[in-house]
């Protein structure tokens, strides 16, 4: 299996500060990396690519809302690009401020781009900052994202966010996003019931402990954990003698390598 | 035309920068209860009619100042 | 323009200090005069004055550690910090440290090619008159440091030292904050920084005293990794020099010199001296100079920290053996009509200052704009050994850097304190079991986990021990960090801080052995350190007599346990209306581990697993968390042996390495009693059985052996199979197997048969943790 | 008593945030010149008179919520 074929592309912008640990997982699968600075983004053909990442950090200060700036700037750069990358069935993960960019931008949790957003990522109900090793459940696993897990397996991943309290608009849209089975991963216990919002399983409030969802078609993914600080098992938070190979948040990048494997 | 934007957290919505802030000041002595906080936008927008200059900002709410899903604002215009 | 000079010539002793408090310089008399005799000639200007009183300043000069301190029976020691802390480091001279006390921050070898940098800084005024900015900037300024020898920040530590939350009112003079107002702000600006950097907080500490109410004391640390090629110091006549990041405004005036005052009501006025934070503009500027190092573009950097432009222009031309002219017209304001003496000296955040080649200017500029960071030449370094400040095409300043790098040097009177012997009278509990629960959920030795959580610790995807550890969230001694890719090498990084032993010869011995270790127990070695001192006025016989003892003890122990000083730095004159801080020192290590794979943390592993203490109990429980409890003070401080320090610590790393320790955790506040709950906390479903009267101790009451401080102990969890190895390369140093690991039990400890205490293991969680 | 204090930066400092959000706006083809961004505060006093309450709100501003190097603000009562 070579993945070298594949690309990805990271974007960043200023206050953007997980796209080089996103990088190095994504290379160890083999997949070619590129971090594009925003300000250049123009200068790319976003068709290059199989992979559109936008990671962690504190874009433009959070300054408005997290994520909104970025969302809107992306809006206004690059949409009929975006729409085309979507249509195609080509894949866009945000995590965490990512998470955050695509909800701002309208790009989840609908089908192509909306101008005014119909999720919400507010504040924490602990209100404070919340850096913990959470558990996941996988909701669908028939998704680019989530193929190398079962259905119910249950992931472990770090979260760290001040804002990661995934709110609808509505409960239709939520009801949506249930029938659609656009859910792709929800906070748990540790023995993978549900969390029903006790903190600090649910480390934010999330609505029906929401930590992930897809687009409709399921291309677009945001996600409030990070995979990539669990993706190699010195990462883990306890281990005892040697540390395992590899740590869950290494599922999801397998699964993205998958689905472009089996797509081409 | 000069306008003031004020974006607040719907009513219901837990403030946690406004929770912060009235504990602190509770800290330094002062009888306060409970504390909202917004953000103010003072837009400096480039057309004269005053009914056009309410829609651009409705519209710049809905789509950058506030999230309709959490947020509530209000619009003044403050001078033409 | 507003530009005036100052007439000092026709100035009386009086009217110099008047100047000197006017205008907020805080330059002594004497100085005042010397100022006098040197402008004999023609007024300085302000910009001059302002120029002098920064560069002399306590917190950039270090005019204490570098002037004389004459003792009581005579002797003279000239420049402390060369005396004790610069010659252990001379002395050990060692080949991995490849830059010492010279630089923004330490420079020690890491692996393949790769260097890493270290430094610790002090924000204690601002944070106590502006809490969440003053710690923001705390740890902006060091990550700064970081940058400014061209490293990468990857990691931050933070000491905090606050008053009692639950201090009264009514006890507060006025000008003083409640601790609990200070508390939520330090800890919210820490966090605020770093998570909006994106560099973890790794590490740290949490005390609460009295001592600290009037004087908040707050540590920022950074560590950042270089490739060793890349550290370039090369400043040459006709470079440019370029400032970066965000713009000069009025805020920050007059921060270090203020650094030096006592604060009083008057200081709420002073919130001005306090920088803004904007951690956004320096995670731009961080990713421009990354790139600026890498392609070489740059032949010299430093920060911007204390003192401003003109601390940076001025010292980068002196070390340079240049001179160089500078235009504030060049300075990108953020604040309207400023003057330009305060454009010179403001503080303002998220600066750097680079010397560049002339025809590498354009691409610099070009990196800077692509990371939307502001720069601008604002100046050029030339043949001369003046520095020249032009203004709207006026020279207002126009100094000599011999001059003005060569102050009078300044002359302190130490005083030893005797510390005087006080009986303990105490009465032996009871319920020994009550007596650890009480000290495990005690403020300074309970779980900080509420704080540490609000910081980012694993952004970066490098941090592998964690500050809590596991998911039973237990104690960490040390926190390890991977930062290279293609290396399994570690830096293990620990703090070792003891306010509360009165003999400050004996704290400072203790703090250095207690870096490292905490960094030993995780499998550290290879350990540099870094000394902070924050301490009361050195005008103060006493105060200077601790320090003088404090700094005897820092070359003693480093040199004894082979452990070189890299950095470090002092903050003097921490007074309030509540009277002066208590002294303390704070000691990082910084230590690496050849493999990560093989780090050792504190949770117990197997049932039926020897429990061994190594190194021997004392009756020392002068300071101690269990005599504070009670409300006692006497006895003795806890003393290190030297000898036997450096031995243990030199086995635990052997044993480390020949895989036979399973889990470790050292042995301090709170004695050994503390420390078996500790790893009982970090645990799931395992516990720990021991018998005291297996300990090897000098004293046989139970408590005393229990919750004695005594120094240079480990409890240690041994490989069953490996337990005769293991006591083969203790021989000859004070250990015993004194228990094993247990099931279904928290912590049992027994007096040869008779069983003194049995504690579950989720009363010992709840008591530490507080859930 | 319930009170309102906006903070806004004094005029001629340089109001980054003011600056993306304006930047972010002209993006979204909205026709903005400029953006100042505040902070307004509700804040809910336990004090009956309304004088008393004015200086509580200015003492808040000058120990906490401005900073006197770059902020203006303005207090008003909302309600008794
Ligand atoms: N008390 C001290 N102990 C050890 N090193 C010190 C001390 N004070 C200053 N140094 C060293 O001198 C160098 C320069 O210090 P300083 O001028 O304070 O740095 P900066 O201005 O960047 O904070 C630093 O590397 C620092 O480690
Ligand atoms: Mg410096």
């Amino acid at each position: 299996m070579n993945a070298n074929r594949f690309k990805a592309l990271v974007l960043r912008t200023g206050g953007t500060n997980c796209d080089l640990e996103t990088k190095v997982a994504l290379e160890e699968l083999g997949v070619k990396t590129e971090i594009v600075h925003m300000n250049s983004v123009e200068k790319k053909n976003l068709l290059e690519y199989h992979l559109i990442v936008f990671p962690g950090g504190f874009s433009y200060g959070d300054y408005v809302r997290a994520g909104a700036v970025w969302g809107k700037r992306v809006l206004a750069k690059l949409r009929t690009q975006l729409e085309k990358f979507i249509e195609e069935g080509r894949l866009i993960l945000g995590i965490c401020n990512g998470f955050q960019v695509l909800a701002e931008a309208g790009v989840l949790p609908g089908n192509g781009v909306s101008e005014t957003p119909s999720i919400a990522l507010a504040n924490n109900s602990s209100a404070k900052y919340e850096c913990r090793w959470v558990w996941i459940r996988v909701e669908n696993n028939e998704t680019p994202f989530t193929t190398a897990m079962r259905k119910g397996e249950v992931l472990r991943i770090p979260v760290g966010h001040a804002e990661g309290r995934f709110l609808t608009g509505s409960e239709e849209i939520l009801n949506e996003l249930k029938r659609n089975e656009q859910i792709l991963f929800r906070y748990v216990l540790p023995n993978g019931d549900d969390a029903n919002g006790l903190y600090p399983y649910n480390p934010n409030g999330s609505t029906y402990d929401i930590a992930g969802i897809c687009s409709k078609k399921g291309n677009v993914m945001g996600m409030m954990p990070h995979p990539e600080r669990a993706f190699f098992g010195w990462q883990l938070p306890e281990w005892s003698g040697r540390p395992p190979e590899r740590g869950d948040g290494w599922k999801i990048f397998k699964s993205i390598v998958d689905y472009l494997e089996s797509y081409r | 035309m000069r306008m003031k934007v004020e974006v607040r957290l719907k009513p219901g919505h837990f403030d946690p920068e406004g929770d912060v802030t009235a504990k602190s000041l509770r800290d330094l002595g002062f009888p306060v209860s409970t504390v909202k906080v917004g953000k103010v936008y003072i837009l400096e927008v480039e057309v004269s009619d005053r009914k056009e200059a309410l829609k651009l900002a409705e519209d710049m709410c809905k789509k950058l100042l506030a999230n309709p899903v959490k947020d509530d604002y209000s619009i003044e215009v403050l001078s033409p | 323009m507003e530009v005036y000079a100052i007439d000092l010539a026709s100035a009386d002793d009086n009217d110099l200090l008047e100047i000197s408090r006017e205008m907020g310089l805080n330059i002594s008399l004497d100085r005042m005069k010397y100022l006098k005799q040197y402008f004999k000639n023609r007024p300085p200007t302000d910009v001059e004055l302002e120029m002098i009183a920064q560069t002399w300043s306590e917190h950039c000069f270090h005019n204490v550690f570098k002037g004389d301190v004459v003792t009581e029976d005579g002797r003279i020691i000239t420049n402390i910090l060369k005396t004790y802390i610069m010659r252990a480091t001379r002395e050990l001279n060692k080949e991995w440290c490849i830059s010492v006390f010279e630089d923004n921050a330490g420079i020690i070898d890491f692996d393949k090619g790769y260097a890493i940098a270290a430094k610790v800084e002090t924000h204690n005024h601002p944070s106590a008159v502006e809490p969440f900015g003053g710690a923001a900037t705390g740890v902006g300024g060091v990550i700064r440091d970081i940058l400014g020898v061209w490293g990468e920040p990857i990691a931050l530590t933070d000491v905090l030292c606050f008053g009692l939350l639950d201090t009264n009112y009514e006890d507060l003079p006025p000008g003083v904050k409640h601790p609990r107002y200070i508390y939520r702000g330090v800890v919210a600006g820490i966090g605020s920084y770093g998570n909006n950097m994106g560099i973890p907080t790794v590490s740290g500490a949490i005390f609460f005293d009295r001592g600290y109410t009037g004087n908040v004391v707050v540590y920022c640390g950074c560590i950042g990794i270089l490739p060793r090629e890349l550290y370039v110091r090369n400043t040459r006549e006709g470079d440019f020099a370029v400032l970066a990041g965000g713009r000069t405004g009025r805020d920050g005036i007059h921060g270090v010199t203020f650094a030096s005052v006592e604060l009083t009501e008057e200081a709420e006025e002073l919130r001005s001296a306090v920088q803004i934070p904007n951690p956004i503009v320096e995670e731009r500027l961080r990713r421009a100079i990354l790139r600026i190092r890498d392609e070489k573009l740059a032949s010299g950097i430093t920060d911007l920290g204390g003192g401003g432009l003109s601390c940076a222009a001025g010292e980068m031309a002196y070390r340079s053996g240049l001179g160089i002219d500078v235009d504030l017209d060049k300075v990108p304001l953020k604040a309207p009509y400023m003057t330009p003496w305060e454009i010179w000296v403001s503080e303002s955040q998220e600066r750097m200052f680079l010397s560049v080649p002339e025809k590498n200017l354009e691409r610099i500029m070009e990196i800077f704009q692509e990371e939307e960071v502001e720069a601008s030449v604002v100046g050029r370094f030339v043949r001369s050994n003046r520095v020249r400040v032009f203004s709207k095409g006026r020279v207002v300043c126009d100094l000599d850097l011999e001059f003005l790098f060569n102050p009078p040097k300044v002359t302190r009177r130490a005083k030893i304190p005797e510390l005087t012997h006080i009986e303990v009278n105490l009465g032996e509990p009871r319920d020994l079991g009550e007596e650890i629960l009480k000290l495990l959920s005690e403020p300074n030795i309970r779980s900080k986990e509420d704080v540490i959580r609000t910081y980012d610790h694993e952004v970066r995807g490098c941090t592998v021990v964690k500050p809590i550890y596991g998911d039973e969230a237990g104690p960490s001694d040390a926190s390890v960090i991977k930062p290279l890719k293609d290396s399994w090498m570690g830096v293990v990084i620990s703090c070792g801080i003891n306010p509360f032993y009165p003999d400050p010869y004996w704290m400072a011995a203790n703090s250095i052995e207690e870096a490292i270790r905490n960094n030993t127990a995780v499998g550290g070695r290879r350990i540099a350190l870094l000394d902070n001192f924050v301490w009361g006025n050195p005008e103060n016989e006493e105060n200077m007599g601790k320090l003088l003892r404090a700094v005897e003890a820092c070359y003693d122990f480093s040199k004894a346990l082979d452990a070189p000083f890299i950095s470090g730095k002092d903050s003097l004159y921490n007074e309030s209306p509540l009277g002066p801080v208590r002294p303390t020192l704070l000691i990082t290590g910084v230590g690496i581990i050849p493999d990560i794979r093989m780090v050792v943390t504190p949770n117990l592993k197997k049932e039926d697993n020897p429990i061994y203490v190594i190194g021997l109990t004392r009756e020392e429980l002068r300071g101690s968390a269990y005599l504070r409890l009670k409300g006692v003070d006497g006895g003795e401080v806890p003393r290190v042996d030297k000898n036997l320090s450096k031995k243990i610590i030199d086995m635990l790393v052997k044993a480390i390495d020949e895989q036979l320790v399973l889990s470790c955790h050292d042995i301090s506040e709170g004695g050994l009693g503390v420390a078996a709950a500790e790893m009982v906390v970090a645990t799931r479903g395992l516990g720990i059985e021991f018998d005291v009267s297996k300990i090897p101790s000098e004293t046989r009451r139970n408590d005393y052996v229990l919750f004695s401080e005594s120094a240079s102990r480990f409890l240690v969890e041994v490989d069953g199979n490996k337990s005769r190895r293991f006591e083969e390369l203790f021989s000859g140093i004070p250990f015993n197997r004194i228990g094993k690991v247990v099931r279904d039990i928290g912590l049992r400890i027994v007096d040869s048969k008779s069983k003194i205490c049995e504690l579950n293991s989720s009363d010992i969680k709840k008591a530490w943790r507080g859930y």
